[in-house]
């Protein structure tokens, strides 16, 4: 996958500016629109099972982080970056399995909806609990030092209510300790599920926490994909410099609610209608459009070609087969000769 | 009016906060939201000031209602998914469970766990954790299987002076409904006959209870008669109504929607075995899931778990021995 | 116990400065040569089963604590904090009776050493596992306010190796997002049992942290005792006013080994020749003679009464019964009624 | 040369430090000053930069060696007391448990334990959780009782695929010697007679095995022999040695210094009596550690684990039926 991924993404020092932020975009539209896919495959009813959650209003944060990678690079997406995984070189056709559950999947129907991913290729597939991914990426990182493969670095992202995770505290002070080329990025979204900042933490802003772990940060408007890509890149190459440990935090607004179960009345109106609550695909477009660097009748054809990718990855998802529970290994263990099997059986 | 499971629980805690100035409530999205499944749906507006929404810090959550319990309050803590208690494990187990027996002093809160497996939920919505619960000292552990129960056991665990795990099944929340809540129930620690039978007995609990009298079912249809016994409460465990079903029957046949390496099916067999061994005609019996995560599509999820039918099918050889 | 302490420590406001200094040198004095009687049993060996733990060089912010807080007030110590305990209230004898595991007790053999307490009288018994009395703290604190008692404050100490838990970082936002009235005392003594600081976090100071919280902080200079009266007593008043969690960064040395089984020879040398490595109850001392509030004749005299009261105390708890396992109630739960007793009874 | 328990595991920690390149430590205090309980004495000098002090931060210690072992490494973590791995309970049951079921990525790190009651410890530095580990998929967990056990099964542990729970007693620490290392071992997944018997089956793990054979000694002075079970590895448990034994000898007691809801005892008597039930001629007894927590003084400490005297007992009042 990452080699597609390089394709379509050469590191980022080659590439123009116009390049990279055209990348970056293209990653943001077509997250947005495979989210739009799996909510309406949601509301169909029958085909997905469970939730399913979107990254609306984050994509240009996500695919930000995505597009400052490189392969070799280690990525801890969350639940709302499906942009950044893309940008990383995950496809859309295992995206797509995943949620439907195809024995294709890099889940084999085992693991679901954002919980998915690919070890080898460094997409690490998280657990539900929130922060424990941060020092899984840690602990990547020591390995290769152990190693002496230099030059790589790993991306965490975290929503502002697990900030308040132990985990989250564990893990970031563990890099810090160990000096790792680690980046954090923290999406203050404005709420947790339901809860608001103000019932998730007290200090002015989550940037202040890295003062106390020693570790740098930089603050950014999350709905400026530019910004974003700028942040995303410095804060990249500050790491894989060897400046070890660093912390971004953008603000910006959850533009869907939790899941697509959720109709988020809560969100405050106050919120929706100030600075955080602008789409960054929306900026995105118009800064691109009036850059020149994109006219309609491109991103005309570049909507008709997402479009076209995942009803393709969707139909083939489709014809894959289910697991079938008679062929599945019921073994958790790699130690064949260790497992106790399944009385059941 | 009919009611489910899950408002039987939303119920519950309305009349918990109603009837006793010291219960609050505090867990993720508790308040204006009224819960990630809404098991506490208004109850923010009833009850000013008295349903916190809680950071996401599991551990602090707990050692909290714990400190709150100690100074005289009665928290009910919400955690959003059984499985996120794990986090919060350490303050369950070694601080709730341990307070009394080492102060002196009563540590009432009750956890409450929304447990059990539902379709697409996966490895991490879905765990029965009961048993690592259970077998810590100083814990009660509750697992209902009605709505009756959800109700009444609910209350009495708010009421005890002990450090409750509430097992809520998210498989039952809504699945299950009843006519009206009871006036009267059995208290904690008595198990009860689900289902009455003479060739047989199922015991089981929580969401289980349903696939067995299915089971049941299936089998009168065949001649055969199935008593079940819904545990109601895993700690403490009501041996005696186990053993005196088995004394009826013979047979024994222990379901659990848990892992199969210990747990509650051991704990029974071993007891049944130990306490009423010439009771037994033939072997005892177990049926759990399997020993691996519970899977998230729904194929491998059907086949995880016991069902009716891998229910009916253990009950037959059993039968036939 | 907190009657007895309350005659010997009428509320700060009252007192004079001469009259706070004295109080809590007395207990910086009789925390030592407690300590010191712990040791000594200790390597006579036989009569104290199991670790014992000093906080030799702690005496003085542990006491300014103490006597900063009130009846009525909550103190989660730790297991350097014998000089608080009494300066709270807990009585020698309590402290004796636990480490010998005297039936009679407040632990009454079933709980020892540092693990110690009474929680009507405000005094929390740790669990080992730091970082978690913390929590329960902001709880008690939240009680009383729905309790609608006002004007009480808690304080829970810790040391710079527990700052690295989950528990730490997840109970310290919690009491700032209820703004509870919570003292947090860090003794940053440079070690975590072998473990230096460097390995322990990245940021230059403890205080770092306070501002990612949201809450106020003050560094002092662990080894002056008069200073750590100053802001112990402010950051109380604070908390007590209302002005929510105050945290408490205090720079020292731990003059002894993690316990008495430990002889610390990794302690830096340099560390101990520095001004870190002060004995903050010789500097107490040679401040108030020089002060004139205390002259040799007076120390003397203190010196002899605790001593006296200690060996009393001694001397009693040995006479006291031992817990006997035929009379023990092998119960865990309140609910009598609920207990499944044990098979080997 | 004699070597203790406590030596044996670290000349183990030696050994795969100097096989596999692979292999790290990482815990509290394990660097130059070797450990709370000198497990890796040296080990940070003859082995430099592979043996790391971690901060006090369980749960990002398991998943920082998660992480490592995903990419290639062999990491050992040192927990200070096993009753503190609770704090890391998630990453070590969700993480690295469900890593290679959900991945097909092995995740093969070793988390030793220090376990296990010792007088004047505690409620907090006494614990025996090997049950709550072993019910979780995916783990491996092995209780080692002779200074050869924990020689090579920590070897083996480390070369395994898998996420071992590797629980060391700390009461074995220094009281256990033996004459040299192993060259040869029984695999992990086999239990071992650590006594033959004709009379009675006595299954048990780690120190109990010391107890046990204590009293079979007592016993056989009175004329009877009984065969003793070391399982050596609780999860994977070697039924068929157990119920060979128990064909032999058609009693069985099981005993455990863990609590008595579930666990080791709760699992053997539930499959032997699935498995052998016509084996016995008698109720299968169990005995365990009270059910409270691990009181602090001697007198009440002695009390609440089994010992010879009362395994000797309970092996007496089912040798008389
Ligand atoms: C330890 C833990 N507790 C609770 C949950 C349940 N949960 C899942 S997502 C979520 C809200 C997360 O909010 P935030 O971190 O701000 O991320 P966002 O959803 O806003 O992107 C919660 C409480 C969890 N996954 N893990
Ligand atoms: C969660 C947890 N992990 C490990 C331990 C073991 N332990 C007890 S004290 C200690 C060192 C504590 O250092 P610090 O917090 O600096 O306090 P100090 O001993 O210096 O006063 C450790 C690691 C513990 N008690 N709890
Ligand atoms: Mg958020
Ligand atoms: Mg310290």
């Amino acid at each position: 996958m990452l080699q597609t991924a390089l394709d379509t993404k050469p590191s980022q020092d080659t590439k123009s500016a116009c390049d990279i932020h055209l990348s970056a975009f293209r990653y943001m539209l077509l997250a947005r629109v495979l989210d739009e896919k799996f909510a309406a495959l949601y509301r169909a009813g029958g085909k997905i099972h469970g939730g399913v959650f979107l990254g609306r209003g984050q994509e240009g944060l996500s695919a930000a982080i995505g597009v400052s990678l490189q392969k070799g690079d280690v990525f801890a997406p969350l639940i709302r970056d499906a942009a950044g995984r893309l940008a990383f070189g995950e496809t859309v056709l295992d995206s797509v399995r995943t949620y439907l559950g195809s024995a294709h999947g890099p889940m084999r129907g085992r693991d679901g909806n954002v919980h998915r991913g690919n070890v080898h290729e460094g997409l690490l597939p998280m657990i539900s609990h929130l922060g424990a991914m941060i020092s899984v990426v840690n602990g990547i990182l020591l390995a290769r030092r152990f190693q002496k493969k230099f030059g790589t670095v790993g991306a965490a992202c975290i929503g502002d209510g697990a900030t308040s995770t132990g985990a989250f505290h564990e893990s970031l002070n563990q890099a810090a300790v160990e000096k790792l080329p680690l980046v954090l990025v923290i999406a203050d979204n404005q709420y947790a599920y339901s809860t608001p900042t103000s019932r998730q933490f007290a200090c002015d802003n989550l940037a202040d926490k890295a003062t106390g772990y020693g570790v740098d940060v930089q603050t950014v408007d999350g709905t400026d994909f530019s910004a974003c890509l700028k942040v995303a890149g410095e804060a990249v190459s500050r790491a894989r410099r060897g400046d070890g440990p660093q912390m971004i935090v953008a603000k910006l607004l959850r533009l869907c609610g939790h899941g697509e179960h959720d109709v988020a009345d809560y969100v405050d109106p106050e919120l929706k209608k100030s600075p955080l609550g602008r789409d960054c695909l929306k900026l995105a477009q118009d800064f691109l459009i009036q850059k020149k660097w994109l006219d309609e009748t491109q991103l005309a054809a570049m909507k008709g070609e997402i479009i076209h990718e995942i009803e393709a990855a969707v139909a083939q998802a489709q014809r894959e087969p289910a697991p079938d529970p008679f062929s599945e290994v019921w073994r958790a263990l790699a130690s064949e000769h260790l497992s106790e099997g399944n009385a059941e059986d | 009016m009919s009611l489910t499971y899950l408002e039987a629980i939303r119920e519950a805690q309305a009349r918990a906060l109603r009837d006793d100035p010291r219960v609050f409530i505090y867990g993720q999205d508790v308040g204006a939201f009224g819960g990630a499944f809404k098991a506490t749906k208004n109850l923010a507006v009833e009850f000013p000031g008295r349903v916190l929404d809680s950071p996401i810090s599991e551990d602090a959550m707990v050692g909290m209602a714990v400190g709150a319990a100690i100074e005289g309050m009665r928290p009910i803590v919400e955690m959003q998914f059984a499985d996120f208690s794990l986090v919060g494990f350490n303050q369950i187990v070694n601080q709730a469970a341990t307070m009394y027996w080492r102060t002196n002093v009563p540590c009432p809160i009750t956890v409450r766990l929304p447990f059990g497996g539902t379709s697409g939920s996966g490895p991490f919505h879905s765990q029965c954790i009961e048993a690592i619960y259970a077998h810590y000292p100083g814990l009660i552990v509750l697992t209902p299987a009605t709505v009756e129960d959800a109700y009444s056991m609910l209350l009495e665990a708010v009421a005890l002076d002990d450090p409750v795990v509430f097992c809520e099944h998210k498989f039952l929340y809504r699945h299950l409904k009843a006519e009206k809540l009871p006036d009267e129930a059995l208290p904690i620690g008595k198990a009860r006959i689900a289902r009455e039978g003479r060739d047989l007995t199922i015991v089981t609990y929580s969401a289980m209870v349903h696939e067995a009298i299915e089971a049941a079912n299936e089998l009168s249809s065949e001649g055969w008669e199935i008593e079940i016994v819904d545990l109601r409460s895993v700690k403490p465990l009501d041996t005696d109504t186990i053993v005196a079903s088995v004394a009826r029957t013979g047979k024994l046949l222990c379901v659990g929607e848990a892992w199969p390496w210990g747990g509650v099916t051991a704990e029974i067999i071993s007891r049944v075995t130990v306490e009423g061994f010439e009771l037994l005609d033939a072997p005892p019996q177990r049926l759990n899931a399997k020993d691996t995560p519970v899977p998230y599509h729904h194929n491998l999820w059907a086949a995880h778990r016991p069902t009716a039918r891998s229910i009916a099918s253990a009950a037959r050889n059993l039968l036939s021995q």
